[in-house]
């Protein structure tokens, strides 16, 4: 589903985000990324959706090879993927509905499905109270959540998740990852980026450490 | 909050499920500047129909007069033939002895004395009747042609010689001021628009993340360009109206009959036409934002 | 990145360590739009100084003329006592038979035709010398003082008298048009302020939330208003200027001396008045919005 | 040094986010704020900094009675306050150094002390490199102790934070506590709302409980 082969990655800034990464993700994976702040789990992440092209090196995601891909297969790309931002990137002018919505109109679906199938997501992080609020009107952690079940409201084969236990307690957090599992049993892969090493303990995946923009490490919790 | 509630929220979508901008204080200025443009050059417009029809009104009038000295009565004839032949001239008439003679007593203050004698002495006046196109430079014609033979033109009528190429100027004046301000107004909107869209741009990225289609994002700025010509160019047309019912009883005594109607359909069209461009100008930008980014 | 540069960073700034807000394409339109308003109305302000001076050089020669008829010479004396006594009058003079003759012999073309009997028999002619302010109603007063003794006036001279009231009328109605241009002109730069505030609404809530005080946070839109101002203002008075200098050669065939310089500091000077007025506006806004959650 | 009684706070949206909390944090102390997503941490702070108004209750702040305090010694108030934001509030149009020096700027300081102060305080943080970057060119986690050391650079009396470690490793984030630590051992009052329990046991403190807004627990770790 996912291969990376000596990826490297170069900012406008002249900075070395990722300095050849190597990395195989099967579908129906679980994978945990690690690392110190700053060591690239981000960059890694937004490689993956096509946010910032790499530098260098090899990148394929569902087939499709990200230095090569066109504007269309890229929108269809994205349109498969669930993403959750590291900072939410709610729309603080919309509704919670609105915004978990979101990914539905994008892709086209059915206006009268859209209410039941936010319901249902809601419900799963925790907010069915919420679904008329401002995000402004919500805790740290409550926004959060909703930018999980906007991940979450289009079904994607694939969901990357960049910290998204950062700003919520353990039971919340617990809770998330018990989620994500039981997608990942229904044949979703995951991606995780996360500092959150107590999880990995509860919660079993490939675990991949980078340290300064490359691999370190990968083993089993 | 009830399901009612909530239903209404979710269908008062546009097409694709859009949510129309909010229509805020940049909306509502770039509005008001346009709409004050296109009323004035309605007006203008109308101005131009109001002075054709009032030149119509009195072009049937306009008479060259030539005169020709009482010595020299012999080149009447020939003067005549080569008056006739001058381009734009319709046809040509020697005024009678007794028509000139009632002219100059009553320019004379109606003082009743007798201009008989006077008249006697008084020179030929050929009255010169133009077509109904004046040009340029038949009054220089005729005063040239007249001239040849020793008879002289009354000076002060070049005035209306010049009025209706005047007029045909500012015809053409006034469809370059029209395109100008088109343009003029193209850059308001098309600049209004440009700073929504830096103001929603992290919106604008994230539909992008999410795999949105091109006209999904950029059809609500294209809708709102043409709504924002489109309500400029109808209020624009209304306060026209307005006006044209203000002068109302004026313009009938100068017996105007101005017709305001043809000029909705242009300037509401007009309007959704600059403002459609204008969004068009605007979100071309869109994509070189994140054109870098892919 | 040097020291050099890093210092560079630190020191451009205002007091108070304040950024100035960046000068986008908001400011720009404004400055444009207020700069063009305050352009053309500087226009019409020359264009008043330039009438004033034409008026002024052809005010001398206006003159009216009474016509009183051969038969009534005898009512001549006491019209010309009654004419020096119409307020606004300056003085009177009886125009000399061969003056009539002359001027009636020009008038028929110079056709040389000998019109001294014909002067014999023409109404005396009184030339009324109005004072420097022409008022409204002379020619009117006039007129109906000379219907009294049975004489005529020459109707064509009414002009005169309302081309001096109508430019009084015209200057008033210049100084509403500025108040209002100002006022519009304020309105637009308050409205341009209002969206970069509404735009940095969270960085104005962080430095409040950091104890700033209310200078430090509205001075930089003060600032930038009249900034805008000042721009806009001098750039107009340029636009005027150049203007001015494409016309010389014309100008000064009409004998027209133009004195563009008065109008500098009152641009600039209006300019900078307006921006900053139009910012203290915007900014009253920031208090209230933040009053409600103290 | 706070002293609160049967705080209560209601929002606009007639959420109340406080029921009834009664705090006492002496000059010195050093007090975790714990408890669920949306349990009411951050809303404590936020009346302490007099962001929102309480609806009901007593709270004095640093002498202070902050339902009839002035424009003018609220200004004064939160110029003695580093405050850490759960959503960091950086200026992403000026650079780290500004985005550091703004409270520098705000409270009138001798220009000249700026840089040397900023630098020292990004040092602290890890960042001294990214002293003329602009907020977008850092990692979730750098942009953190962007926000972190914004708070420090006046060296306020007190120091709020909300959530300071969110997106930081376990490294990075016990370096922060080491700090913090290091400033209260200097007389700082610090305030910590956090849901990262594993930070408690390396560093002690008062841990006051919350649920539901209101306290539940109080006790020392
Ligand atoms: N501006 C607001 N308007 C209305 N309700 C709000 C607002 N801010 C927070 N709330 C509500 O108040 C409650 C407490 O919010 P608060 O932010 O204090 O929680 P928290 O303990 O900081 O949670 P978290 O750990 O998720 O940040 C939440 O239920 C939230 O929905
Ligand atoms: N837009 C950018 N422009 C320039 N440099 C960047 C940009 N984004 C990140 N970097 C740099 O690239 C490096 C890796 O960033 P990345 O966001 O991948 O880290 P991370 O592992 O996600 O860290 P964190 O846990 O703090 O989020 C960092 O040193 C950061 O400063
Ligand atoms: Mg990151
Ligand atoms: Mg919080």
């Amino acid at each position: 589903m996912i291969s990376m082969q000596k990826l490297m990655l170069r900012y406008p800034t002249g900075k070395t985000a990722l300095a050849g990464v190597d990395l195989k993700v099967e579908q129906g994976g679980f994978v945990y990324l690690i690392g110190e702040s700053g060591a690239g789990k981000s960059s890694v992440l937004r490689t993956l959706y096509g946010d910032i092209a790499p530098s260098y090196g090899e990148l394929h995601v569902q087939g499709m090879d990200m230095r090569t891909i066109t504007t269309a297969n890229l929108r269809q790309l994205r349109q498969r993927i669930g993403i959750i931002f590291q900072d939410h990137k709610l729309i603080f002018s919309r509704t919670v509905f609105e915004n978990v919505a979101l990914p539905l109109r994008v892709q086209g679906r059915d206006l009268n499905r859209l209410l039941p199938r936010v319901k249902k997501v809601l419900e799963f992080v925790g907010l069915s109270e919420h679904l008329w609020s401002y995000p402004e009107a919500l805790s740290g952690g409550e926004q959060q959540r909703v930018a999980i079940a906007r991940a979450m409201s289009s079904n994607p084969p694939l969901i990357l998740a960049d910290e998204p236990t950062g700003n919520l307690d353990v039971v919340t957090a617990r809770h998330i990852l018990d989620l994500l599992q039981a997608l990942n049993k229904h044949g979703t892969t995951v991606i995780i980026a996360t500092h959150d090493i107590h999880l990995l303990q509860s919660h079993a995946g490939k675990i991949v450490q980078l340290h300064q923009g490359a691999v370190v490490d990968t083993k089993a919790s | 909050m009830t399901q009612n509630k909530a239903q209404k929220n979710v269908k008062t979508r546009l097409p694709g499920g859009y949510q129309l901008p909010p229509f805020g204080i940049q909306q509502s200025l770039a509005a008001t500047i346009v709409c004050v443009a296109l009323w004035m050059l309605g007006m203008f417009w109308l101005g131009l129909q109001a002075t054709e029809q009032w030149i119509g009104s009195w072009q049937d009038d306009i008479r060259f007069h030539v005169y020709l000295e009482h010595e020299q009565k012999d080149q009447l004839k020939p003067l005549m033939a080569k008056l006739k032949e001058v381009p734009g001239v319709d046809s040509i008439r020697l005024v009678q002895q007794e028509e000139t003679e009632a002219w100059l007593s009553k320019w004379l203050g109606d003082s009743g004395l007798t201009t008989k004698e006077m008249a006697e002495v008084l020179p030929s006046v050929i009255e010169v009747l133009p077509e109904r196109n004046i040009h340029e430079f038949l009054f220089t014609d005729i005063k040239d042609e007249a001239a040849l033979l020793g008879a002289s033109v009354n000076e002060e009528e070049s005035y209306f010689a010049t009025a209706q190429s005047l007029f045909d100027d500012m015809r053409l004046f006034l469809w370059i001021m029209s395109a100008l301000i088109a343009l003029a107004m193209m850059v308001i909107i098309s600049n209004t628009l440009r700073m929504i869209i830096l103001a929603r741009a992290d919106e604008i990225h994230l539909m992008r993340l999410l795999g949105a289609q091109e006209w999904f994002v950029r059809m609500p700025f294209l809708l709102e360009g043409a709504l924002i010509g489109l309500l400029s160019g109808t209020l624009a047309w209304f306060m026209d109206w307005c006006v044209l019912q203000l002068m109302a009883t004026w313009l009938s005594e100068l017996q105007l009959d101005m017709n305001s109607w043809y000029l909705l359909p242009v300037m509401a069209g007009g309007g959704v036409l600059i403002g459609f461009t204008g969004a068009v100008i605007a979100t071309s930008d869109v994509k070189q934002e994140t054109a870098s980014i892919l």
